[in-house]
This record gives C-alpha cells, structure tokens and sequence, in this order.
C-alpha cells in the first residue's frame, strides 16, 4: 500500500450549517483556547470568543471553559479565574432553568469546581510531575449534554497534561456522584495522578456541566492528537458533535 | 509596616501529595523523627497604616473566599505581626 | 501609573563626572580590563558617572558583547552565496533572524544558553532560560509556536545530576508548559565533563505574516519610548553590589537576588499583549529585554535607529525602591519589554496594556540629537553614542593554538585499543550489545523527559518526541509547516572541532531531512570553555570555521544564534559542544515522515555506506575510551541523503524514516522497531560484504550520511531508480514484519520487542524515579 | 501529639510572583487593604514522643536543606505546637 501518513485537513469550514454558537472562554493565562475553537468549528459549530472580563454573557448556545494555567495556577488552578465577571454569568445561565452546557476542560474544569458548579477538587499529582500522556477513558454516562455522541461504556484516547489533575472529594461526595451517575469519565488501564476512584470527569446532577481533566480538544484532527501504533485518534470530537446535536435538536 | 499573616493548611482529611513526599524523603537524608508532614502556605499581607478590627476582619474573609479552597483546605490562622 | 516616591541617591551626573576626573571608579569589579576602560574614557573624552560605567561593563562583557568571537562569527555571514540569501528575510545581528517560508509566511527560530544560572538554581535557571529565548521570538513580531530543549548534563550516576536533571526538565516544563508552547523535540547527553557546568540550551520558534516582521530600532523623532511587562527589580546585578558606593541610604539591602525567578504567567500575557500591538501596527519598534536589561534595550533601539533616545530613568517601574540608576540599568528582571510608539497611537498602546492588565511606563522619546541621554530626575545621568555602548565594544583576536594534546589523542583510535579488547561477535555477545547500548544513558528513551512537557497545546505538533524532527503545522488551510532539530556531539567535536561541528550541523540537516523536510536555515549555540585558553580558543575557532563552512556547502544560512564562553569547572573546560540547529520546511506536514515502522511486508533499506568508524562513537564510550577521529564528513553525500529522503516522502516512495546517528545502525533498527511496536527481520551479510566491514562496526560504527527507509512493495522500483539514478548506496536489508514481534537480525540472537524496550525504558526512571 | 511547624518564605529580594498574582486579584474581589502579598509554605510536622531540643534541631536542619530552597527562600519560623 502506498498511502500516505493519515493527517486529516484542518481547512476552516465555511460558515457552519448548524447555526449553533459556542462560546469558548479566555482568561489570562489560558492556553487551550484556540485548540478549543477548532474543535468547535471542526465539529460544525460557529466559535465565540468569550473574554473573562465581560459582563454580559454573549448570545451563545454552549460555553467551553479551557484548558491553560489561568492566572499561572499560583494560589490553586482556578482559583483566581474563578471571580471573573464573566464566570458569575456562566454559573447563573448554569443553574438556570435554560441549563446551559458547560464543559470545563483542565484548567477549565479546576475553574469549575473552584466556581462550585462541580464538587470536589483538584489537588497535584500524586507523583508531583506535570504528565503529558496519551490517556485512555470509559465513558461511563452519555446522557450528558457533552457525552450523548457516545455509547455507554465506550473507551476513547485523549491527550491528558497537567500538574494538578489529581480529583479529590469526601466519601460522601464520591459515593452521590456514583450513585447518581455522574462520574462520567474513568481512567482505563492507568490512573495518572492518582484521582479518587479513577475519576476522570465528572457532570453537575442535570448534565449539563461536564467537567474532566484530559484534553478532548487535541484529540480532533488525524495526524495532530494522540497517536497509538501509528493511528491517530480524533476521539474528542463526540465532544462537540454531542453538545451540537443538543443544540440543534433543541431549536 | 505591619503585616497579617494567613496559614493554610491540607484538611486532615485530604491526602496532601506534597507532605507525602517529604516524609518519604526524610528517612533518607537521616531525618528519623517526623512521622508525618503536611505542606501548606503561608500568606503575608502587607497593610498601609493600621491594622483595625475591620482590616483584620477582611483579611479573615479573603482568607476563607480567596486564599483557601473550604473544599480542600482549613485556615488554621489569621494573625497581626508587627515588622 | 503611580510610583512610590523615588529614592535619594548621590547622584553622578555628567557634569559632575567632566569637573571631577579624579573619582575612582570601580570598574575592575564590575569586569572592565584596564585597557577597556581607557577606550571608554577616549569614547566619552572624559570619566564615564557611575550609570555610563554601568552600561558599559555590561554591554562589553563576553556575553553581550562577543567581543572574543566576533572576529570569527563573521564567517557566518561572510561565507553566504545569493542563492542562500534568497529566502532570508531578516539576517544575522536581530534578535532572531526570519526565513521566508511563502504564502506570505515567515518563520524566525534561535537558541541560547542558560547554562550558568541553570547549575546554581536548575528550576529558575532553565525556566528563565525558556523565558528569555521566547522574548527573543516575540520582539521579532512573531507568535512563538514552539521550544525545544538541547540538554547535557553530568555523568548520570554523579549525586548532583539528579539535582540538575529534576530542576532544569520542571523549569523547561513549568515554563514552557505555562506558555502553551508545545515542547518539540531537544537533546540528553550524560557525561562527566558537564558535571559542574551543565548545558542547558532553549530554542523557540515562532511564525508570523511577512508585514508583521518587528525590527529593533527606534526611529521618529517624537516617538515615544515604553517599558512595560514586570517592574523592574535587583534581579542579576548580584555581583555588581560595588554599584552601592553611587548610595547613600543605609536601607539599602545589602543582598540583591543571585537568581532570577521567572514569571511564566506573565509573559503568557506579554506574548498576546504584544501580538495585539503587532495586530494593530501600534509599534514603531520593540526590543525584549534580556542580558544587560535597559542598557541593552535603550542602547540597541537607539543605535539600530536613526536619531537618538532620551530617557528619564525615574519613570521605570519598581519592585524595589532601594535600586541605583545603575542597578536599574543593569537590572536583568524578566518578562519585560521596551517599544518605541508614535504619539498617536499612545492612546491605543495604553488600551492594549489595560486590557490586558499589563504595566507600562513612558520613559522618554526618540530624538535627533544621536545621542543617548538618560536623565535621573531632571539631571543628566548619561549622555553617550550608543552605537559606542551597543555596537562598537573591545574586539579581541585572543591568541589559539592547536592544543600539544591533539595529535596524541588523535592517534589513539579505538580499533585495537585496550578498551576494544572484547569486541562482541557471537551473536549471543551481539544480542547484548544491543540491548546495552539502548539502555545506555545516552541512548536510553527519554520519555522520563518529554513526559514532562506539553506536546500538543496549539493542535499543530505534527512530530516531536521520538521522531527525527519536531514538525509543527504553520498554516491550518494548507498545512504548511516546519521542521527542526538540534544536534551536537561533543566527543566528535573534542576530536576534531573542525569536523565536529560540521558533523553536528550534517546530523541536524540530516533529522530534518528524514521526516521530508528541505532544510533552509540555521542556528547555533556554541557551548565552549574559557576563550582565554589558547586550546579552547582553537576549538572555537576552528569549530566556527567548520560549521561556516558547512553551511555554505549545504546552502543553509546561519540565520542567528549565541555564544556561551567559560563554561568549565576550573581549568577544565566542557567537552567543545556547538549545537547546531537546522530548520526545514514542509509544503504539507500530511507529508511528514515518521521514524517507526507500521505495516508488514514493506522492504527496510539502508542508505549509505558504513567504514570502520568507532572512534568517538556510543559504544567506545560505553568501553570508557576516547580518542582518534570523528567519522568522515560527506556533505555532497548528506546532501543527495537528503534529496533523497525528501523527493521519497515528496511522492509517497516511504512510509517511515530515521537517520542513523549516534548509536548507528544497532540504535537505528531498534528505535524504529519500538516506535510503533513491529519488528522485522534484517539480513546483513550482503551489505557488510559490500562494505568489507564485519556485522560488529555495521552494527555499531558511526559513519554518517546514512539511513534506513521502510518502502511498500509497490514502490521498490521506483525507489531504487531513484537512488541509482543519483548514484547513492542503497541496499535492502530486511521486511517489515509485525508478527516476530521482535528485532531478528540474521547472526544476531532474536531481540523480543518487549523485553527490547524494558531495556530502552528503564534506565531513566531508574536514575530518576 | 506535638508538631513542629516550619515557615518558609521567598526572600524579600525575590521576585514573587505567586504573590503578585493575589495582589492583582484582591482588589478586584473588593479587598483593598492589602498593598502587597507574598506565597510561602507551611510545613507541620508531627513528631512522635517528646520535642526535645535534638529533634528541633534536626528539624531546624530539614528545614534548611530539604524543606527550603536557599536560593530563593527563607525559613521564616521553626516552632513547636502543642496540639
Ligand atoms: N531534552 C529533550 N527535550 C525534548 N526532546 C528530547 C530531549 N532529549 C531528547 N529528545 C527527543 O528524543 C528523540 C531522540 O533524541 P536523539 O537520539 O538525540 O535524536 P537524534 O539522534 O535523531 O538527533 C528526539 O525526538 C529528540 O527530540
Ligand atoms: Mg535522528
């Protein structure tokens, strides 16, 4: 066979069919938003930079909070980002009866706990490393607004990088979001940073806000994610077709 | 100029991966006597002019809202040191 | 912005210093020679105040001011055909240099070293070097798009390297990964003479459009002058503390900070506070600040522009209030910049700063006067001809000579030395020399490293960590990308510094070459000891010579790169280690070439011919020799190499590539086999024979211009064709065979893949946990 | 059982940026009594039996080589607590 290494084209769409408009957040210090973005357009949706210091929420159908080190991460990751203007308006449409989707990647997941949108938090690494790893995870609800695009039980590879992601809540905490179906991520194979019950992502009781630490947005286009003997993984996607399919099912 | 220190600490329950780790290298630099190690921060306010009630009392609630996680961490004190 | 009122200093103005000639200056503590502070006093026709005296000591160091191989660095620029400069945009004397890459792109690259501060304080010490190299990309007008780390390090089992190796990997990491700046590729070499002066190399490459390339100059009369970024503090004038006589004040601490601490945090925030000002054409000009902090800044603006600069030095933002207007001149505070804004564009500059919540102060404006005047409220502290400062600094011939030692080490080649006395050859013996040279600590994966560092933020990492070259995606519509490496040996250098840095920039070349990459331009860091010893001055020389020389046969230009002198621990200088780094370009990074085999069945060619070349290689290091030469250069040879690999990849001829290297063939075969897990199985009988070399130095001899291609079945005869037609050695030495799940190599005992990369993986976490 | 806390702080001279970024955010959450802020670490650790003055030694000599960072940081404080 004569075929070249698989790398998908990256070409921006025209304007999406959907109409959906999702919102990606910057803050200082965010790094992942523009991987975020693309992900969005990549999966059909119009992308809208969002930026911390707005007051008003612009008119967008879903809000991904990314990945980075807001603020350096230097009193705990998210901490700072947390009381951005822009977060309080986040957190109301959140909680409102709209149920807006909300999925907080890395940072933007710390960022959510910190907010309370999500319990528990993240504390560093068991090993005290940052880890950069191509990560396997069981999907283990996709009733999500985030995660219906896959099927129970589903294993997917993403990338994983951080320095804090290790999850930790009390017992009881861990025991109602298992009970409740809201742990929806696990780590498969090897826990990377030593989270409680190999808690990898978890959701809010309605669904609608997802949060987990690996990094579904680096995971979308063949030739740039993660890469296990020589095939590419664009298992991140789901992601965002879920959350647009969501959208446009809903309008 | 006065200062308000802040100590923040690991709930007890909480597994704190930092203080693990030092405890695990202690032994091998000959540290024998410490059995546990917890890691935390410590906060130094600088305060222009004096330190009221009122000042210390924002600095108790920065303390609670900002510099600690009640999820995760205690502030175990909140305390005036004259420079 | 407010500033806390200004402390009280016995000021030293200009007016002072022309009626008082007598003063003692300290400028031997502040490393002048005699003869350089005559010069100054013959610049300026009189005493230089203390500010002057500090601006010029540290723009006459050796760091700054290259005053020992400047003489010799200009055979880079020299020895450049017109067919080189055709795609340089930017040339050699900017902060970077910018190649052309088309479509209206152009890509700017460098790399330094922070070797020094990175042995006193590892975390702080890479993570600033990081820092800095960043800044360099982003003054050029460019978005930074990726880092890479050349490293070495002492011997691997020496108590201090653990403490070297775990700060500077979390430097790089915490710096680099806090900047959403993929980590694409770099070096480890493990060797005792690094042990008390590791290297610690940064490069970061960046990409912007043709009409956002930024120059450092500071032109307009009425411009006005801007430092913004952190406040300045006492960072890096630790040794310059004889600046306290300019004091009075008892407060002052008698400490300034020996290290720096980086700010990753902020300079996240000056890398998208300066691509808007860029965006908006708010700049005239822009300058990082690094070495020699606004000595440096002001200087270079000003004489890179074509008037003058005036500045009030009062109005530069603080972190401490204790510091002298020449420590604040000296200060090397991170995370900082100076530009140069027309007055229209202050309003439009200010609301940049506040949206992105970055400090900023006006110092001062352009001028026509030529002269750089700096002002301590209101009182002339400075008044000079930058060019004098910035440019025209002492230029030394130092005295070199080829060392007494040379010819002795020259003449005791490996072949038949002491060390050489068990040469494995049973194929049992074989099998384990494998094995010991994968796990060994140069050879050993390096994943324990790059585990550490984010590789994909961005989403265009095409290949980092293992392959040949890191590859990054430039353009999203087209896949336009680049490709880079970075490449030194220091044993082959200590050899022969002539051939080694020539062989440095041929493994660079030849990595870019083999992910099908056409390497275009290049850029150096030349690691050496004192350039106050004659031998180490030779190897300098010669290894500048080398490497100009090289270039010119290759066609790639050296676009921009950096000197670091005195590295070594008492008399005993670093192994000479001139990292060489290549960058290619790729029209459509779909294109790139992976290192690891894939899919059964396909042939395994090796391109190349292999001599009985051990000398200076993996394994007589490993036998604890060294000695006799460096293998043969053959640049016409790794140019049609990299033809070929190119022209192969080009048309879709192979499907996976990896040069062969330090380690050679032995190393080659396994690293391809590990990379995806599939063996193969490799006869080598008919091309030792060619060769007239036995299956030992096939094996582990490090001849150059040589790789292995794996080539479908389809297009073996296109393959050959081509290889014949350009006259170079090709031969097929084994299929692809993922079912082995092993390295069979006929006269070899069967390596299993697993227990292949037990070996491969180990060592590093053994060492390191 | 006793503890003996350890605080360490970045020396004065260095820069903090920790610190720095809590300063920035204080006032934007309505705090604006605190002109400066700096990070440290707190360390608690526990000892099993008596503190005597050997073992504050010992702690004071961790505290110094492991727990700190000469470079860069100071040990502010070694003290036992009763707890
Ligand atoms: N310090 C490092 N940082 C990042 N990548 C590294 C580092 N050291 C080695 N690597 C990567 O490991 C791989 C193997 O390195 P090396 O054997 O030096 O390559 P080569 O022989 O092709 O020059 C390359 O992909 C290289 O970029
Ligand atoms: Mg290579």
């Amino acid at each position: 066979m004569t075929e070249l290494p698989l790398i998908g084209s990256a070409a921006v769409a025209d304007a999406p069919l959907s109409g959906a408009r999702i919102g990606v957040v910057t803050f200082p210090g965010t790094l992942d938003d523009r991987d975020a973005a693309r992900a969005v357009r990549l999966a059909g949706a119009e992308a809208v930079s969002l930026w911390h210091a707005d007051t008003e929420l612009a008119d967008v159908d879903a809000v991904v909070v990314p990945g980075g080190f807001s603020y350096g991460d230097y009193l705990r990751a998210g901490a700072i980002a947390r009381f951005a203007p822009l977060m309080g308006k986040i957190v109301d449409a959140a909680n409102s009866d709209a149920k807006l989707p909300v999925l907080g990647i890395c940072n933007g997941f710390q960022i959510l706990t910190e907010s309370h949108l999500l319990p528990g938090s993240m504390v560093k690494n068991d090993h005290l490393k940052f880890i950069c790893r191509n990560q396997v995870l069981r999907v283990e609800n996709s009733n999500t607004a985030w995660t219906s695009d896959y099927t129970q039980g589903q294993e997917i590879t993403v990338p994983l990088k951080n320095q804090d992601g290790q999850y930790i809540a009390d017992e009881k905490t861990l025991d109602e979001l298992e009970a409740e179906g809201r742990v929806v991520f696990r780590y498969v194979g090897f826990n990377p940073n030593g989270s409680r019950r190999d808690i990898a992502g978890i959701s809010n009781a309605a669904g609608n806000v997802v949060g987990l630490m690996p990094h579904p947005e680096h995971a979308v286009e063949a030739g740039f994610g993660p890469e296990t003997a020589g095939e590419f993984s664009v298992d991140g996607l789901g992601f965002f077709t879920s959350v647009l399919s969501q959208i446009v099912g809903g309008k | 100029m006065p200062r308000i220190v802040v100590d923040v600490m690991p709930k007890p329950e909480i597994l704190d991966p930092q203080g693990k780790a030092i405890v695990g290298a202690l032994p091998r630099l000959g540290f024998t006597d410490f059995t546990s190690v917890r890691q935390g921060k410590r906060f130094e306010l600088e305060v222009e002019g004096e330190v009221t009630e009122d000042v210390l009392a924002k600095a108790r609630e920065a303390a609670e809202t900002l510099l600690s996680n009640p999820v995760i961490e205690d502030v175990v004190n909140v305390q005036v040191v004259e420079a | 912005m407010t500033q806390e009122t200004t402390a009280k200093f016995n000021i030293d103005t200009v007016a002072n210093a022309a009626v008082t000639p007598e003063v003692e200056l300290p400028w031997a503590e502040l490393g002048l020679k005699q003869n350089e502070f005559e010069e100054i006093l013959k610049v300026l026709g009189r005493r230089p105040t203390g500010a002057e005296l500090a601006m010029y000591s540290v723009m006459w160091s050796e760091h700054c001011s290259y005053k020992s191989s400047k003489n010799h660095l200009r055979q880079f620029g020299a020895k450049v055909t017109e067919e080189m400069k055709k795609d340089m945009l930017v040339g050699i004397g900017e902060n970077a240099g910018v190649t052309n890459l088309g479509d209206g792109w152009a890509v700017t690259f460098k790399i330094e070293s922070h070797n020094s501060p990175s042995f006193v304080e590892p975390y702080q010490g890479a993570a600033t070097g990081i820092g800095g190299i960043v800044r360099d990309i982003i003054s050029m007008g460019a978005r930074p798009v990726a880092v890479m780390d050349p490293l070495r390090f002492g011997a691997i089992d020496h108590p201090d390297t653990a403490r070297v190796m775990h700060g500077a990997v979390a430097g790089i990491g915490g710096y680099g990964n806090s900047l959403g700046l993929p980590n694409i590729g770099g070096e480890m070499v493990f060797d005792a003479v690094y042990q008390g002066n590791p290297l610690v190399n940064a490069l970061a490459v960046g990409v912007m459009r043709h009409e956002d390339i930024r120059l450092a100059n500071a032109s307009g009369k009425g411009n006005k002058v801007v430092l913004f970024g952190a406040r300045t503090g006492g960072d890096g004038i630790g040794g310059a503390s004889v600046l306290a006589s300019e004091s009075f004040d008892d407060t002052k601490p008698s400490k300034r900070p020996a290290v720096q601490v980086g700010d990753p945090f902020a300079e996240k925030v000056l890398i998208e506070c300066c691509l808007e000002l860029f965006k908006h054409s708010l700049v005239e000009g822009i300058q990082d600040l690094g070495a020699a902090g606004i000595s440096c800044a002001t200087s270079e603006l000003a004489s890179n522009g074509d008037g003058g600069m005036q500045v009030e030095l009062t109005s530069v933002l603080l972190r401490d209030h204790t510091l002298t207007p020449g420590e604040i001149l000296m200060s090397e505070s991170q995370e900082r910049m100076m530009a140069v804004v027309t007055p229209e564009n202050i309003k439009a500059f200010e609301a940049v700063m506040e949206k992105w919540n970055v400090e900023y102060s006006w110092l001062g404006e352009v001028t026509d006067t030529g002269r750089l005047i700096i002002t301590w409220d209101g009182e002339v502290i400075v008044d000079v001809d930058p060019r004098t400062v910035a440019h025209d600094g002492p230029v030394y011939d130092r005295p070199y000579a080829r060392p007494s030692w040379q010819d002795e080490l020259q003449a005791n080649h490996f072949n038949g030395s002491a060390a050489d006395s068990e040469r494995p050859a049973t194929s049992g013996a074989l099998a384990a020399a494998v094995t010991e040279l994968v796990s060994s600590p140069n050879m050993c994966d390096k994943s324990w490293i790059t585990k550490q560092y984010d590789r994909y933020v961005g989403g265009n990492t095409a290949l980092a960590f293992p392959d040949d070259s890191g590859v990054i995606r430039v353009d999203e519509e087209t896949g336009l990308g680049v490709a880079l490496s970075t490449d030194a040996n220091g044993r082959y250098t200590y050899l022969d510094p002539f051939q080694g840095a020539q062989l440095a920039l041929a493994e660079a070349y030849r990595n870019v070459a083999t992910t099908g990459a056409v390497p275009m331009a290049v850029s150096d860091c030349l690691n050496f000891g004192s350039p106050e010893d004659p031998d180490v001055m030779w190897q300098l020389a010669e290894a500048i010579r080398g490497l100009s020389d090289a270039c010119m046969e290759l066609s790639v230009p050296v676009t921009g790169g950096n000197v670091s002198l005195y590295n070594q621990t008492g008399t005993t200088a670093i192994h000479p280690s001139p990292v060489v780094a290549v960058l290619g370009k790729l029209d459509d990074v779909a294109r790139r070439t992976p290192s690891g085999w894939r899919e059964d069945g396909q042939a395994i060619y090796l391109l190349g011919t292999t001599a009985d070349e051990l000398d200076g290689s993996e394994w007589a290091n490993l036998r604890g020799h060294l000695g006799g030469v460096p293998p043969r250069v053959d640049l016409k040879a790794e140019h049609t190499l990299g033809e070929i690999l190119i022209n192969a990849s080009r048309d879709g001829m192979i499907d996976a590539a990896h040069d062969l290297s330090e380690g050679g063939l032995a190393a080659a075969l396994a690293e391809s086999a590990l990379r995806y897990g599939v063996g193969a199985r490799v006869s080598l009988g008919e091309v030792a024979e060619r060769d007239g070399v036995d299956l030992f130095t096939l094996l582990f001899s490090e001849s150059q211009a040589r790789a292995i291609v794996s080539v479908p079945r389809s297009e073996e005869v296109r393959f050959n064709d081509m290889c014949t037609a350009r006259g170079f050695a090709h031969a097929r030495i084994g299929v692809v065979d993922s079912a082995t799940e092993a390295l069979e190599i006929t006269g070899v005992d069967s390596l299993p893949l697993d227990a292949l990369r037990e070996a491969h993986e180990g060592t590093l976490p053994k060492y390191f946990g």
